[in-house]
């Protein structure tokens, strides 16, 4: 009698999994946004060609991101940045003359989703074209997946360790945070740094920063007095705080996710830390109003700011996409997670736009044929072929509880009124 | 075959059992009588290794129980049955009494995983055990259904056999006849002297003396922890403590 | 340093004792054990922030409204879930599980309703820093220990000595028993699972300004007041505070002067320690081993 | 005799029938990766979930930790592949060795805690391996980076494409299956039974009760590491976030889903749980929240698990007919 229950039950639940696959298959559930992105059309059973261009098929575009978890806030942000300039393509024709279908996926930061993720966009989507996910991790569990599909991917992860995997079909449209350290790190010398202690998180693009930076400080011949790291997660730094400033460093780099930062400004601070910090990105706008005024002669380099209102936005291509986030969205961006979005679309359109077809290959030599791309993170220079469009950006300090130039504030003397202190 | 001499236990303040000693010869009916909270059952937790005693030895069969776990002690053959019953509820009848075949039983781990022949084998003849042990106390109708669906009678018979299965030299019996209606109790009676005839030692804790002054060879009265008196049946009935603990006129 | 080290320690082992409290109070009460302690903080640093942040009330009426809607919301979870679990008698892990799912629940609810950000918690003493002991201290961290302190006493008094207390430590010792006596356990288990939530929202208070209040701000915390109840000994009150004190000097202090990496692993190192060698804790608390 | 009775009448057609099914669905499948992909993950999972339910559904013993193991059993393998060169098949086993010892070692002084003390100590015993995981000394296991390691190759057979992927996990389902199927019904099961069932008495009847726990902890220990090495070696990739205490209730969930102490509860609970998420896909950065609202109200309502309903649904067909 086992016997026979065994396989009754082994083939009910063999045939439960297929039909359920196969329903997936069919589409039923395809992934439909929010906002108004085209209306869900149900998969016809043909696959479509993936050469042809016909301009009356669609343009499938994917985006898995880390919709919930720890980093839910910057991949939501993301997600709204890809949905504006999926907006914007589609209103000015497409992706060589197709219109974008936007498929949003949420991964929840585990590779093992993003793995699947990457499997139904290839087969059940269909997708012409990624937006990587966020954390790094995951863009290396989907990198071989897409690659070998021939899916051209435009990647938004700092962490350089992803590029590292010679994947024909990823570029990257954020800057490889190898070469926001090498600014740092000038920025450094410049400031007569002599001492340096480090906090990072054990995320892969916070320890691929903060190795990036022990070399960058030990080639420029600044001591790395300690190098402490925190728990994803965690909360409390103060002993990791105590011990950083117990080797008294003149300044202190932080490589951590968005919402650790104010609380270790804060607790630096607390702790009567004084000097200067410098954070592996950007000092993101809430941090900022957490950490009030313990975020001050905090400095990073990084190709945009996140902004309090409209009006202090001096650059123009910045100043018109924060204004039409903030007419869908009715907020200004809350991390800078939907600019990388905004010009990874971009970067995929103009791609088309050089090679003039929809099919993956003629997207990537187009993107490789970038040379003077006017993105929000600067101008993108794809020709050196190896993926990497950004190389250079400008550094900014907190003062005051404001963004300000670095050259500036040089320039108007606000270094020495520290050092007086 | 069971000797215990001088035994002691202390729960803090309170002595449960105080000094007993006592000895059972082989092949005997014993019984264990005395008022409520005479520590009956401590005894009997005492003796299969759920206590270990302050004081005192218990010997079985040449062997110092004293500090031996229960497992180990069921293992040199004492069984028991419990007061509250303690059956494997889920399990089915049959599969009751083959747990009680457990120290018997020699295929290991990997045999059973191999399923190798011995193993099969050894299976079937256990199998086959338990079925004579049911319908030794006439449940084998039942060996299919699950233990906690007998009716209370037959769950007190199952617990016997089960005690039984690993061929024991002692058995103690707590209460067997609680609950039982007069008819299960002549079968009751029926199955001790059947148990007897095993060569099997009984040492039984019971509240029905026309059972107990029926069945038993030899009886030991406790109260408040202290052996109070031993004899054969007839001698307990006419001993004059044992009318006064009973009836509480000191 | 060691002053700040000693400093810190006590206000984020106060914040675990505040958790064990819960803990133990739930144990004690009905002998269960709740994964979601660690939301019920997050949830009522969420709640503080809509009070106090968003409506501008006074912190203590504000404190006060967020202790409220948390002891409802722990007599909901109990009513709702967790005696429908125990009336069909499902086994132990079904409401251990049923706990974890009510923590998803509560860690996505809150990100739809107030969002993805870190949300800034209003400082209750305005932002100037105190000097203690000639260290900075942020007034909301000395604020945080006098509170825990007062709450534990308060608890410990509410219930070895008034009627209600002992009414509580008698359904949970032995529910038909106490039935007998005419205490309705129902009711008080209810109670208890309020109060314990109201506990844990108030250390979410004490802790928004320090930390500011986002999604995952009670997750590890949670976990963090297992260890210190079963330092402490489980079930007891004082074992709880102490536990969680002595776990967040040892935390605080392994990641100042020996290394941050292994922080957590100590911390759980820990309990597996004391769960196998004393598994009764300081306290010597008889509820772990059969 | 009765058995051979049985073989006689048609007994055999249905598991022929099935294992004819499992042996077509790659070439019904021919382009749908996908679905064998899930496939696969459910092979891995229904091994994972039967261990598991070794020592939980029949020793009744609790385990919240039990990604750890899934842990060693994917780290070990992919470690010992990658630095001892040892092929695939040889690194899975071993390490599920080891996850054996381990567990066995845990399982040990954590016998004598009772119900909710022991679900703590698992707890400490996941987060603990998390963490080394997560920073490993010398970053061997490659941190929060992850760790790339190669296809199973059997004798020059690369298992490397979704469809051969299944065979092997079809055939790994098996023999674990009938493992633990003959486990079951031998005299360790009845053991592991009566432990669950009532301790004191087994201990009573002669079963030394911490040797089957111990037992029991470790088979399941080594169940779970196999699936760990499976899918370390079909996905390639590794990284600590797939071993954190969400897997531990993941894998917690799909066997009350499933149903507890049957054969046929893990392999139900996985499929069922697995195709869910799949299916939930929609909700994007909702799906969370459905998925634990839809387990509250599977443990509100169907305590026994599917497979308990099933049971239910079988015993009124016999009562009716």
């Amino acid at each position: 009698m086992k016997r026979r229950l065994l396989a009754g039950c082994m083939a009910a639940a063999m045939l439960v999994s297929l039909a359920g696959c196969s329903s997936a298959e069919t589409g039923k559930t395809e992934g439909n946004t929010t906002g108004n992105s085209t209306e869900v059309s149900s998969e016809t059973g043909t696959t479509e060609g993936k050469s042809d261009n016909d301009p009356g098929g669609e343009f499938v575009l994917g985006s898995p991101q880390p919709l919930t978890g720890v980093n839910a806030q910057a991949a939501q942000a993301t997600l709204n940045g890809i949905q504006l300039a999926v907006e914007e393509v589609n209103a000015s024709g497409g992706i060589a003359g197709r219109q974008i279908k936007l498929v949003s996926y949420d991964d929840q930061g585990s590779p093992e989703e993003a793995v699947k993720i990457a499997n139904k966009m290839i087969e059940v989507d269909k997708v012409d074209g990624v937006i990587g996910p966020l954390l790094s991790t995951c863009q290396m569990a989907q990198g071989t997946l897409l690659n070998d599909a021939g899916i051209p991917t435009v990647a938004i992860g700092l962490s350089p360790s992803f590029m590292q995997n010679n994947w024909e079909y990823v570029v990257r449209s954020s800057l490889n945070s190898d070469y926001v350290m090498k600014i740092l790190a000038e920025n450094m010398t410049q400031l007569e740094i002599k001492s340096l202690a480090i906090f990072s998180g054990q995320d892969d693009s916070s320890k691929a920063a903060s190795n990036a930076m022990k070399t960058e400080a030990e080639k420029a011949g600044i001591k790395v007095t300690t190098t402490e790291t925190y728990v994803d997660g965690d909360t409390d730094f103060s002993g990791q705080a105590a011990k950083i400033i117990n080797t008294n460093p003149d300044a202190v780099f932080v490589a951590s996710y968005a919402n650790v930062q104010p609380i270790i400004a804060k607790q630096l601070r607390q702790f009567g830390f004084e000097g200067l910090c410098f954070n592996k990105e950007l000092f993101q706008a809430d941090s900022l109003k957490v950490a009030g005024e313990a975020a001050n002669n905090w400095i990073f380099a990084y190709p945009y700011i996140s902004y309090e209102n409209i009006e202090d936005c001096d650059i123009p291509n910045m100043k018109e996409f924060i204004t039409k986030y903030q007419e869908k969205y009715g907020e200004l961006p809350s991390h800078e997670g939907a600019m990388r979005g905004y010009d990874a679309v971009m970067v995929l359109w103009k791609g088309a736009e050089n090679s003039g077809s929809a099919d993956g290959k003629a997207i990537l030599e187009g993107i490789n044929k970038i040379s003077d791309f006017e993105g929000l993170a600067g101008t993108f220079d794809y020709t050196a072929g190896d993926g990497e469009g950004i190389r250079t950006c400008n550094s900014y300090v907190i003062s005051g509880e404001k963004y300000v130039l670095l050259d500036n504030w040089l320039k108007e003397g606000g270094y020495e009124a520290i050092k007086s202190k | 075959m069971l000797k215990v001499n001088d035994v002691t236990l202390r729960f803090g303040g309170l002595t449960a059992v105080n000094h007993v000693s006592l000895e059972l010869k082989e092949g005997t009916i014993n019984g264990l009588i005395g008022p409520n909270g005479a520590g009956k059952t401590t005894f009997f937790n005492l003796i299969s290794g759920v206590y270990t005693p302050n004081e005192g030895e218990v010997i079985f069969n040449g062997i110092k129980l004293n500090g031996k776990k229960c497992y180990e002690i069921n293992r040199i053959g004492m069984s028991r049955t419990y007061q509250i019953i303690n059956l494997f509820k889920k399990m089915s009848v049959v599969e009751n009494v083959m747990v009680g075949l457990h120290p018997k039983l020699k295929s290991g781990f990997f045999s059973a995983i191999a399923r190798t022949g011995s193993q099969k084998k050894e299976e079937e003849a256990a199998r086959e055990k338990a079925y004579e042990w049911l319908d030794f106390v006439g449940l084998r109708s039942k060996a299919l259904d699950p233990a906690g669906s007998l009716s209370y009678g037959e769950q007190r018979l199952l617990e016997i056999v089960r005690g039984l299965a690993s061929n024991p030299k002692l058995i103690l019996l707590d209460e067997p006849a609680a609950g039982m209606n007069s008819k299960e109790k002549e079968e009751l009676d029926v199955i001790l002297r059947k148990i007897q005839k095993l060569g099997v030692t009984i040492l039984m804790i019971e509240h029905d003396m026309k059972l107990m002054m029926g069945i038993t060879d030899y009886i030991f009265v406790l109260n408040y922890g202290k052996k109070l008196a031993e004899g054969t049946p007839v001698e307990i009935q006419n001993n004059p403590d044992v009318i006064a603990a009973y009836l509480g006129e000191d | 340093m060691l002053i700040q080290v000693l400093i810190s320690g006590l206000v984020i082992g106060c914040v675990y004792g505040l958790i064990a409290l819960g803990y133990s109070l739930i144990y004690k009460a009905s002998g269960l054990m709740s994964f979601a302690q660690g939301d019920m903080l997050t949830l009522g640093a969420f709640l503080g922030y809509m009070f106090y942040g968003q409506l501008k009330l006074p912190f203590v009426v504000s404190l006060v409204c967020v202790m409220l809607c948390m002891f409802g919301l722990g007599q909901l979870l109990e009513r709702g879930i967790i005696r429908v679990l125990l009336k069909n008698n499902v086994l132990p892990v079904y409401i251990v599980l049923a706990t974890i799912a009510i923590s998803y629940i509560i860690q996505n609810a809150a990100m739809m309703i107030w969002g993805t950000q870190t949300l800034t918690f209003p400082p209750i003493f305005g932002s100037s820093l105190v000097e203690l002991f000639g260290v900075k201290v942020q007034p909301e961290a000395i604020f945080c220990i006098i509170m825990s302190v007062i709450c534990m006493l308060f608890l410990h008094v509410f219930m070895k000595y008034t009627r209600f207390g002992t009414a509580m430590r008698a359904a949970a010792m032995d529910p038909t028993a106490a039935r007998a006596c005419g205490i309705n356990t129902s009711f008080s288990t209810g109670v208890t699972w309020g109060l314990s939530a109201g506990v844990a929202a108030l250390g979410g208070m004490l802790l928004g300004p320090i930390y500011g209040v986002f999604t995952m701000l009670g997750a590890i915390i949670g976990r963090k007041g297992f260890s210190s109840a079963v330092i402490g000994g489980f079930g007891n009150m004082y074992g709880a505070m102490l536990g969680g004190i002595l776990l967040g000097l040892i935390e605080t202090g392994t990641s100042a002067y020996v290394s941050s990496a292994y922080k957590d692993m100590i911390s759980y190192s820990i309990l597996l320690i004391f769960l196998f060698v004393k598994p009764t804790g300081i306290f010597n608390e008889q509820a772990i081993t059969e | 005799m009765n058995k051979m009775k049985n073989l006689m009448n048609g007994k055999m057609v249905p598991k022929l029938l099935l294992a004819v099914i499992l042996l077509l669905v790659p070439l019904l499948f021919q382009n749908f990766n996908y679905g064998l992909l899930i496939c696969g993950f459910i092979a891995v999972y229904v091994i994972a979930i039967s261990g598991l339910d070794l020592v939980f559904g029949y020793c009744g013993q609790i385990s919240m930790g039990h990604a750890a193991f899934f842990a060693i059993g994917a780290y070990g393998s992919a470690i010992m592949h990658k630095y001892l060169h040892i092929p695939a098949l040889l690194t899975m086993i071993i390490a599920s060795v080891a996850a054996a010892l381990i567990g066995a070692l845990l399982a040990y002084p954590a016998s004598k805690l009772v119900f909710h003390f022991l679900s703590l100590a698992t707890v400490a015993f996941g987060e603990i391996v998390y963490q080394l995981a997560a920073q490993s000394p010398g970053g061997i296991t490659g941190n929060f980076t992850g760790f790339y390691t190669e296809s199973i190759n059997l004798f020059g057979f690369q298992i490397n494409t979704n469809t051969r992927f299944y065979y092997f996990a079809l055939v790994c389902v098996v023999i674990f299956l009938s493992a633990k199927h003959r486990l079951v019904h031998s005299r360790e099961g009845r053991a592991f039974l009566a432990i669950r069932e009532n301790a004191h008495a087994a201990d009573g009847m002669g079963i030394n009760v911490r040797k089957y726990k111990v037992m029991a902890f470790a088979t399941s220990a080594f169940y779970t590491a196999i699936a760990g090495g499976m899918y370390v070696h079909f996905v390639k990739f590794i990284s600590p976030e797939t071993v954190s205490n969400k897997q531990s209730v993941m894998f917690l969930t799909m066997l009350l889903f499933g149903g507890t102490s049957s054969l046929a509860g893990p392999v139900l609970g996985a499929a069922s749980v697995l195709l869910l998420n799949e299916g939930l896909r929609f909700a994007e950065r909702y799906q969370m929240l459905i998925y634990g609202v839809l387990l509250l109200a599977a443990i509100l309502l169907m305590p026994g698990g599917i497979y308990g309903v099933i049971q239910k649904g079988q015993q009124k067909l016999r009562r009716v007919k």
